[in-house]
């Protein structure tokens, strides 16, 4: 008997150590002849996916794998937040002939990855799905749009119903623009699977084919008929590009230290002390040499559910823009790779938008004094207010701290609370909470869509789709916004105006707080790749982050074009 | 693992015809000579001394800034700072704290709950058994993290008390098993039988009788409880299911973690919480063992 | 002259000093002869069964010796007195219902001693099966394991074991204290039986049932606190004890199914003193209707005549 | 005997049933929605967020009545279906499970396992040796008392972060592509390595102590006693009380596994390590509580086979069970 459980035990073991071998290998083994990634000639990323790559959709929003816009699917025009200029892509143009007609002109030698061509059917379809399938993000649109019309084989004109600058804007250019679909492979979906289906064998117009993806990584090849080549001489200088699903931000730390990863997009605690600081021979770089290090990404807010006493006071609301030190959470919880937000909350991008009198009149600083002052103007009573934060959110967790400090320290009571992130959601989507943090509010190529999450009405029972959570009541200014969509985009002087309007009302009242600037977190490793996008003079200053919405959207992917072999 | 130490073995039984009960100060007297027992019970009794004088001797409220970031330790930070700035000392001993906190309360809801489960099993028998023991198969069986994600998920964020009555609620199964089956031997036994049929009151017999019987036992039990829920608090504390801020030992490592600590080598953040936790739970084995062999004669070595 | 025990001092070591639970006792059993060993709970009447064969090691052998067949038994030294375990003297402990690994079939167990013993099991199995089925046992036990036999046939089983050497010297500890009456009296026979089938020399049986005494017994010791205070044939003590204590002993001896003396020896006021710091003179003095001055010095074991000691000053 | 099983049986299917019940209910149980928290993620405008909003609630089968949702689950789980994952979406759970069961089995098996039988070798011979006894056990009772977490983190920092011994986290080396070449099999093991060693050695402390303990009382059990009085070497003494100390360290083992499982966990979460416990804190941080669900059913799973494992084995090396089962006593 004992000899038996020996031998038992021995085979279990065997088995047990064999087995993922064969599980893991086996099935690499029989699809794929790749079995290894040259370092020299492969690009490692990180710190976008937080899941195991599934889905090559571009337009399941939030599921795609990595790569999937940019690489693979390209929109028609790439915008450029560091000098606010749109970049023409598969479009060479596009412009309004008409308050109503929208013309857009295409490039001539852009083929999809089946070699099929791609021309003003494609993008016809694309469009047109705005109107033909409700649940494709962009589906807004439909109620505007008349009609789509293929002039020739590179030419479209999309006609408006009604004016729909800001919307149409918006599925052009910046985070949401949405990329061009091949008709020939998509029409022969069911209206209802366009936007769920997970494409696992995607044909795209960009630079890289899908090679392989398994649970902690998808890889990349490089295509050889790029049309980018030819029309603007990029050329991808890697072969592979190798995007690794995030682990811990720790692990993902060490990683970039040892050359293992190339480019991180995590935030990565202490990576200020790395760069230059203590120790440069890591070979370590972000965008800016020194503070704030790192592009900003988004704006954080104190969202005050003014739904509720005391948050409806619009004193209280002041006391606590007044009583919270944001350069303290940008020092002691970011150790300085972020900043404090301008008081309007525009992300640098935007700052030709901001009216400086408006500004300097009625913006805040951190002010404890005021704050008190403010604070009895309010009549505030000592009721506790809890602020949520996401529970596992580490770097927000620790500002909440600091936060309640500071309120502690003007005389509000209040407390953190570290709820999970969906009863957050239920939360605030029921206008349940006191205070929250929050960064809905995303890079845009205009404060247009900044307002609008502000704004938006009517408050419904359920704020649902993230838009003015903090419930605040304010149809003047709600239709300032909505006076901003149907304002055609060459008028500046009359958008201007209401953009200060909306600036002057904003800080007035106070409907959010605007904190600090999440940062496009970006660290490189310059072992294996140089000349990394950066705020000093170099060819590459482009967006260095690979998250939807930057990687194929903004000009991340001009970019990684730009970088070279370290040899 | 380590509750087996206190095996199920029947270390009550009669002494031999010649021994005798030891008397108290001969216990006293063992317990001093044996090493195991002094050695256990000096650790656990200093780090319970820096728990209780914590408030006393931290330099800082845990969760203040006090410092420049990831300082190394020295004569201004004896234990360093965090990467935030804040003292490793101060959230030690204030940690140790919490980890006694949750080890007496959770251990101690944990003990009652095993004994309540185990006598009332073992001596009642029958169906009570049957559901008893099915109870505790159900809860040795789930995942009790599962249970802990549901139950906090309705409080917004957790505090040691709520830890430690989880952990109290959830770690009683395998004492109770072991309680259960000591108590069915006891029950066997003459004693019991005559008290029975004297028609005392079953739970009378089974705290005049059982219990007193089974007291060193029990006593042994309680202690590794109080260890278990130590380490088990540590755990969820490292999931991130602890109370906020870097106030308990598990948090402790578990900022560290998140905070990139093993990278940027601040070692001296996450180096102290564990060597404390060693600290208590070994001690408190150690001890287990020690006091084990004090109990039991036949263990006694002169 | 099968045994001879001369001035044997066991104590048991405490933190307080040496516990001498056996006290300067010397006898002798001759071959052939089955003695008793009777006491009070406490009195030492274990210790010395067991430190003949093994002495514990919370026990010293503090003084004297003992001889069996004219060769000194080394006492206190573990490894040599291995040479003479199981082969020479043999030990029926009075734990015979959990003296055999429960985990282990009888048989195997059996010939895994044996062979420690370097002695090959198939010269002794068809002794062995010939002595089970003697005391009344099919010789499939050795296929079982302990849980599958009955207390009276455990017993038997170790019994059998104990002897399977033909040691010189058996001592039987509380054989049959576990067992109901009827059993008893069979174990009895048994004990019986193996001297006169010659395969045990000399047996000493310890009980705490005199009544067992009776039944198998040639001649009895008896002890009290450590000390042998009479020694005599059976039929002597029973019928004409001289220490004043045997006769208590006896006298609460006749009721058919009073098992334990202890129970009835309540009746003697007082308890035996700590053996830890014993009263000079006679130990049981202090209990004693007799008593007297001269008892403050201890008396001598004395022959009152022939195979027939007391050590008591009221004796003689 | 089969009576014996088959009571065993129905105890654990009743243990199933009440587990697998309790486990239905994480996703449903839990405050908020899932599917408002899934499409939070997205930045999306009202008129598809309400299309999407009823979609996902009916891929999910969350818009039924609960004692239908509760009977479908079972149908399904009867199918080998745990639903759709939310994290790797549309993935069904159980394939997501399947890639990572294989790394935690990997490293849970043999960890086990072999702590088990080193733990129990070394604390026999502890037990036997004074000078063993005086070195081992101290250093089983630091070993035991670790945090497992903590012990993952001092390895990686010692031997991955400041010396590069060994990879620091993942299942195998990003450059490689699966596939039966060496070049994998050696990256697997490397990353394998040290947690493997946290939980071995952890595991290992405890059953060490164990085993030294129950030996010592089994060294004073009547039968051996009994067996030195019959002149019975040391070793044989030894050899049985090994042999019989094994099984309460048997009850022990299976009364651990629930440990032994946390503990792989957070070992697995400190080294990024692609298994079932990293996976757990994947499904917490995305939310996914259908993939929380499927993971916790199969740990239920696992460790009411492992208990049945444990049973039978028990069967199998203590006769008292065994006769007594044949004789229909128990």
């Amino acid at each position: 008997m004992h000899k038996h459980v020996k031998r038992m035990t021995a085979a279990v073991l065997a088995a047990s150590l064999a087995a993922p071998a064969l599980a893991i290998g086996g099935a690499g083994a029989s699809s794929h002849a790749t079995t290894s990634f040259p370092r020299s000639q492969t690009l490692y990323t990180s710190g976008t996916a937080y899941s195991p790559p599934t889905n090559w959709n571009p337009l399941s929003i939030g599921a795609y794998a990595t790569g999937t816009i940019g690489l693979l699917y390209e929109p028609l025009f790439l915008y450029d937040p560091t000098t606010n200029k749109t970049v023409p892509w598969l479009a060479t143009s596009g412009s309004w002939t008409s308050p109503t007609s929208f013309d857009i002109k295409l490039r001539s030698n852009v083929t999809w990855s089946d070699g099929r061509p791609f021309t003003a059917a494609d993008v016809a379809y694309t469009v047109g799905l705005a109107k033909s399938s409700p649940t494709v993000p962009y589906a807004n649109l439909g109620q505007y749009i008349a009609d789509v019309e293929q002039v020739g084989r590179y030419e479209v004109v999309v006609n408006f119903a009604k004016p729909a600058y800001t919307q149409w804007q918006n599925f052009l250019y910046g985070n949401n623009a949405t990329p061009m679909l091949p008709k020939h492979i998509w029409s022969k979906l069911p209206a209802s699977a366009v936007a769920t289906f997970a494409n696992p064998h995607p044909v795209g117009t960009g630079p890289m084919l899908l090679d392989e993806a398994n649970a902690q990584e998808v890889a990349y090849k490089t295509s050889t008929h790029w049309w980018a080549t030819k029309d603007l001489g990029l050329k991808l200088e890697f072969n592979y590009l190798v995007d690794i699903v995030n682990g811990s931000n720790n692990v993902e730390l060490g990683q970039v230290l040892q050359g293992n990863i190339d480019l991180s997009n995590n935030f990565l605690p202490g990576i200020s002390k790395l760069v230059g600081g203590i120790s440069s021979s890591y070979g370590l770089q972000t965008y800016y040499a020194k503070a704030p290090y790192m592009l900003s990404a988004n704006t954080v807010w104190l969202e005050p559910n003014i739904s509720k006493a005391p948050m409806n006071n619009v004193n209280f609301r002041k006391a606590l823009a007044y009583a919270v030190d944001s350069k303290q959470i940008a020092s002691v919880v970011y150790s300085n790779i972020v900043q404090p937000a301008n008081p309007t909350g525009l992300l640098p991008n935007l700052t030709s938008y901001i009216d400086r009198s408006v500004v300097a009149k009625s913006g805040y600083s951190y002010n404890t004094a005021k704050a008190k002052a403010l604070l009895k103007a309010s009549g505030y009573k000592g009721r506790t207010i809890t602020l949520e934060v996401p529970n596992g959110w580490t770097d927000w967790m620790a500002a909440a701290q600091v936060i309640v400090g500071d309120l502690k320290a003007v005389g509000i009571s209040a407390r953190a609370t570290f709820p999970v992130y969906n009863t957050r959601v239920a939360d605030l989507t029921n206008g349940t909470y006191d205070l929250a943090l929050d960064n809905n509010a995303g890079p845009s190529t205009t404060p247009w869509a900044y307002y609008d999450r502000v704004y938006q009405l009517p408050i419904q029972q359920k704020q649902t789709a993230q838009l003015n959570w903090e419930r605040v009541n304010d149809p003047a200014s709600w239709a300032l916004v909505q006076e901003l969509g149907t304002t055609p985009p060459t008028s500046t002087a009359t958008l201007q105006s209401v953009y200060s309007q909306l600036e002057r009302r904003t800080l007035q009242t106070m409907p959010v707080i605007p904190l600090w600037y999440n940062g496009a977190w970006a660290q490189y490793n310059t072992t294996y790749w140089t000349n990394w996008p950066s705020a000093a003079p170099t060819s590459n200053h482009y967006t260095p982050v690979m998250w939807a919405g930057w990687l194929g959207q903004d000009t991340t992917i001009l970019a990684l074009a730009a970088l070279k072999p370290a040899k | 693992m380590s509750k087996d130490t206190t095996t199920t073995k029947d270390d009550t039984a009669a002494p031999t015809e010649e021994g005798n009960t030891a008397p108290r100060h001969e216990l006293v007297y063992f317990a001093l000579r044996n090493r195991k027992l002094v050695i256990g019970l000096s650790i656990v009794g200093l780090l319970g001394l820096a728990a209780i004088v914590a408030p006393f001797s931290a330099r800082s409220n845990p969760d203040a800034f006090v410092g420049p970031p990831m300082q190394p330790p020295s004569s201004s930070y004896l234990l360093g700072t965090t990467y935030f700035g804040q003292d490793v000392y101060s959230q030690l001993v204030n940690g140790l704290r919490q980890s006694f906190l949750v080890g007496i309360m959770g251990g101690g809801i944990a003990f009652v709950v095993a004994t309540a489960v185990g006598f009332t099993a073992g001596y009642r028998g029958g169906a009570v058994d049957e559901v008893l023991n099915m109870l505790t198969n159900v809860l040795l069986v789930i995942p009790t993290l599962a249970l802990l994600i549901i139950v906090g998920g309705y409080l917004k964020g957790t505090s040691i008390v709520f830890e430690a009555m989880f952990v109290g609620a959830t770690a009683w199964p395998w004492a109770a098993r072991a309680i259960r089956a000591q108590t069915l031997s006891l029950v066997s036994r003459d004693f019991v039988g005559l008290a029975r049929l004297s028609g005392v009151r079953s739970w009378r017999i089974v705290v005049g009788e059982v219990a007193p019987n089974m007291s060193s036992y029990l006593f042994l039990t309680f202690i590794l409880l109080f260890g278990n829920a130590i380490l088990i608090s540590a755990s969820y504390d490292f999931l991130g299911f602890g109370p906020p801020g870097g106030v308990s030992l598990g948090s402790m490592m578990n900022l560290a973690f998140a905070w990139n600590a093993l990278q940027l080598h601040i070692w001296w953040w996450f180096v102290p919480p564990g060597v404390a936790i060693m600290g208590i739970v070994g001690g408190l084995y150690v001890t287990n063992v020690g006091l084990d062999e004090v109990f039991n004669p036949k263990l006694r070595s002169l | 002259m099968s045994l001879d025990v001369q001035n044997l001092v066991v104590a048991y070591r405490t933190l307080r000093g040496d516990v001498r639970a056996v006290d300067d006792v010397s006898f002798s059993v001759a071959d052939g002869e089955i003695m008793g060993l009777a006491g009070e709970s406490g009195c030492g009447k274990s210790t010395l069964g067991n430190s003949l064969v093994r002495l514990d090691r919370t026990m010293r052998c503090l003084g004297g010796r003992a001889l069996l067949d004219g060769t000194e038994l080394p006492l206190s030294d573990w490894d040599a007195m291995d040479d003479f375990r199981f082969k020479k003297v043999s030990l029926v402990p009075q734990y015979s219902m959990s003296a055999l690994n429960p985990t282990r079939r009888i048989g195997k167990m059996i010939s895994e001693v044996v062979r420690s013993r370097k002695i090959r099991y198939k010269d002794v199995l068809p002794e062995l099966e010939r002595r089970l089925r003697l005391v009344g046992l099919p010789t499939d036990v050795l296929a079982k394991y302990p849980i599958e036999l009955s207390g009276g046939m455990k017993q038997r089983v170790v019994m059998v074991l104990t002897t399977l050497l033909d040691p010189s010297l058996l001592v039987a500890d509380e054989v049959t204290s576990a067992l109901d009456v009827s059993t008893q009296r069979a174990v009895g026979g048994m004990l019986v039986e193996l001297r006169d089938m010659g395969i045990v020399t000399s047996t000493i049986v310890i009980t705490h049932d005199l009544s067992v005494l009776v039944q198998v017994a040639d001649s009895v010791v008896v002890m009290y606190a450590g000390k042998l205070v009479e020694r005599a044939p059976t039929a002597t003590v029973v019928d004409a004890p001289r220490h004043p204590y045997t006769k208590l002993l006896i006298a609460s001896l006749p009721e058919v199914g009073v098992r334990y003396a202890e129970h009835v020896l309540a009746g003697i006021p007082g308890h035996p003193p700590s053996l830890l710091d014993p009263p000079k003179g006679c130990r049981f003095a202090d209990r004693c209707p007799l008593a007297s001055a001269e008892c403050a010095v201890e008396p001598p074991l004395v022959e009152l005549e022939s195979g027939h000691f007391v050590a008591c000053w009221k004796a003689s | 005997m089969r009576r014996y099983f088959a009571r065993k049986l129905l105890t654990y299917f009743l243990t199933f049933f009440v587990a697998v019940t309790l486990d239905w209910g994480i996703p449903r149980l839990m405050p908020g929605d899932p599917i408002a928290g899934l499409l939070s993620k997205f930045q999306l405008q009202p008129s598809s967020y309400a299309v999407l909003h009823s979609s996902y609630t009916r891929a999910f089968n969350l818009g039924e009545p609960l004692w239908r949702q509760y009977l479908d689950f079972w149908r399904a789980l009867l199918h080998g279906s745990l639903g759709t994952s939310i994290y790797a979406y549309p993935d069904p759970v159980t394939t997501v499970i399947r890639h990572a069961v294989v790394f935690t089995l990997a490293l849970l098996l043999p960890a086990t396992v072999l702590s088990y039988l080193a733990g129990n070798k070394v604390g026999a011979i502890a037990a036997r040796r004074k000078l063993l006894d005086d070195t081992v056990l101290p250093f089983s009772y630091v070993l035991t008392a670790t945090p497992y977490q903590w012990l993952a983190l001092l390895l990686a920092f010692v031997l991955a972060s400041v010396a590069h011994v060994f990879p620091i986290s993942g299942g195998f080396s990003y450059s490689l592509v699966p596939t039966l070449s060496w070049a994998f099999l050696w990256s697997l093991l490397t990353h394998w390595f040290l947690p493997f060693v946290t939980l071995f050695l952890v595991g290992f402390g405890g059953w060490a102590i164990g085993m030294r303990n129950l030996i010592i009382y089994e060294l004073d059990a009547d039968y051996a006693h009994f067996l030195e009085s019959l002149g019975a070497p040391r070793r044989l003494v030894r050899k049985y009380a090994y042999k019989n100390a094994r099984l309460p360290q048997l009850t022990g083992l299976a009364l651990s596994l629930g440990t032994i499982v946390g503990g792989a966990v957070v070992t697995e979460i400190v080294f990024n390590y692609p298994g079932i416990g990293w996976l757990v804190l994947q499904a917490i941080n995305s939310e996914d509580f259908f993939l929380l669900q499927g993971i916790f059913l199969f740990i239920i799973v696992g460790v009411l086979l492992a208990n049945f494992v444990v049973d039978v084995v028990y069967v199998l090396v203590d006769p008292r069970t065994r006769i007594g089962l044949q004789e229909g006593t128990r």
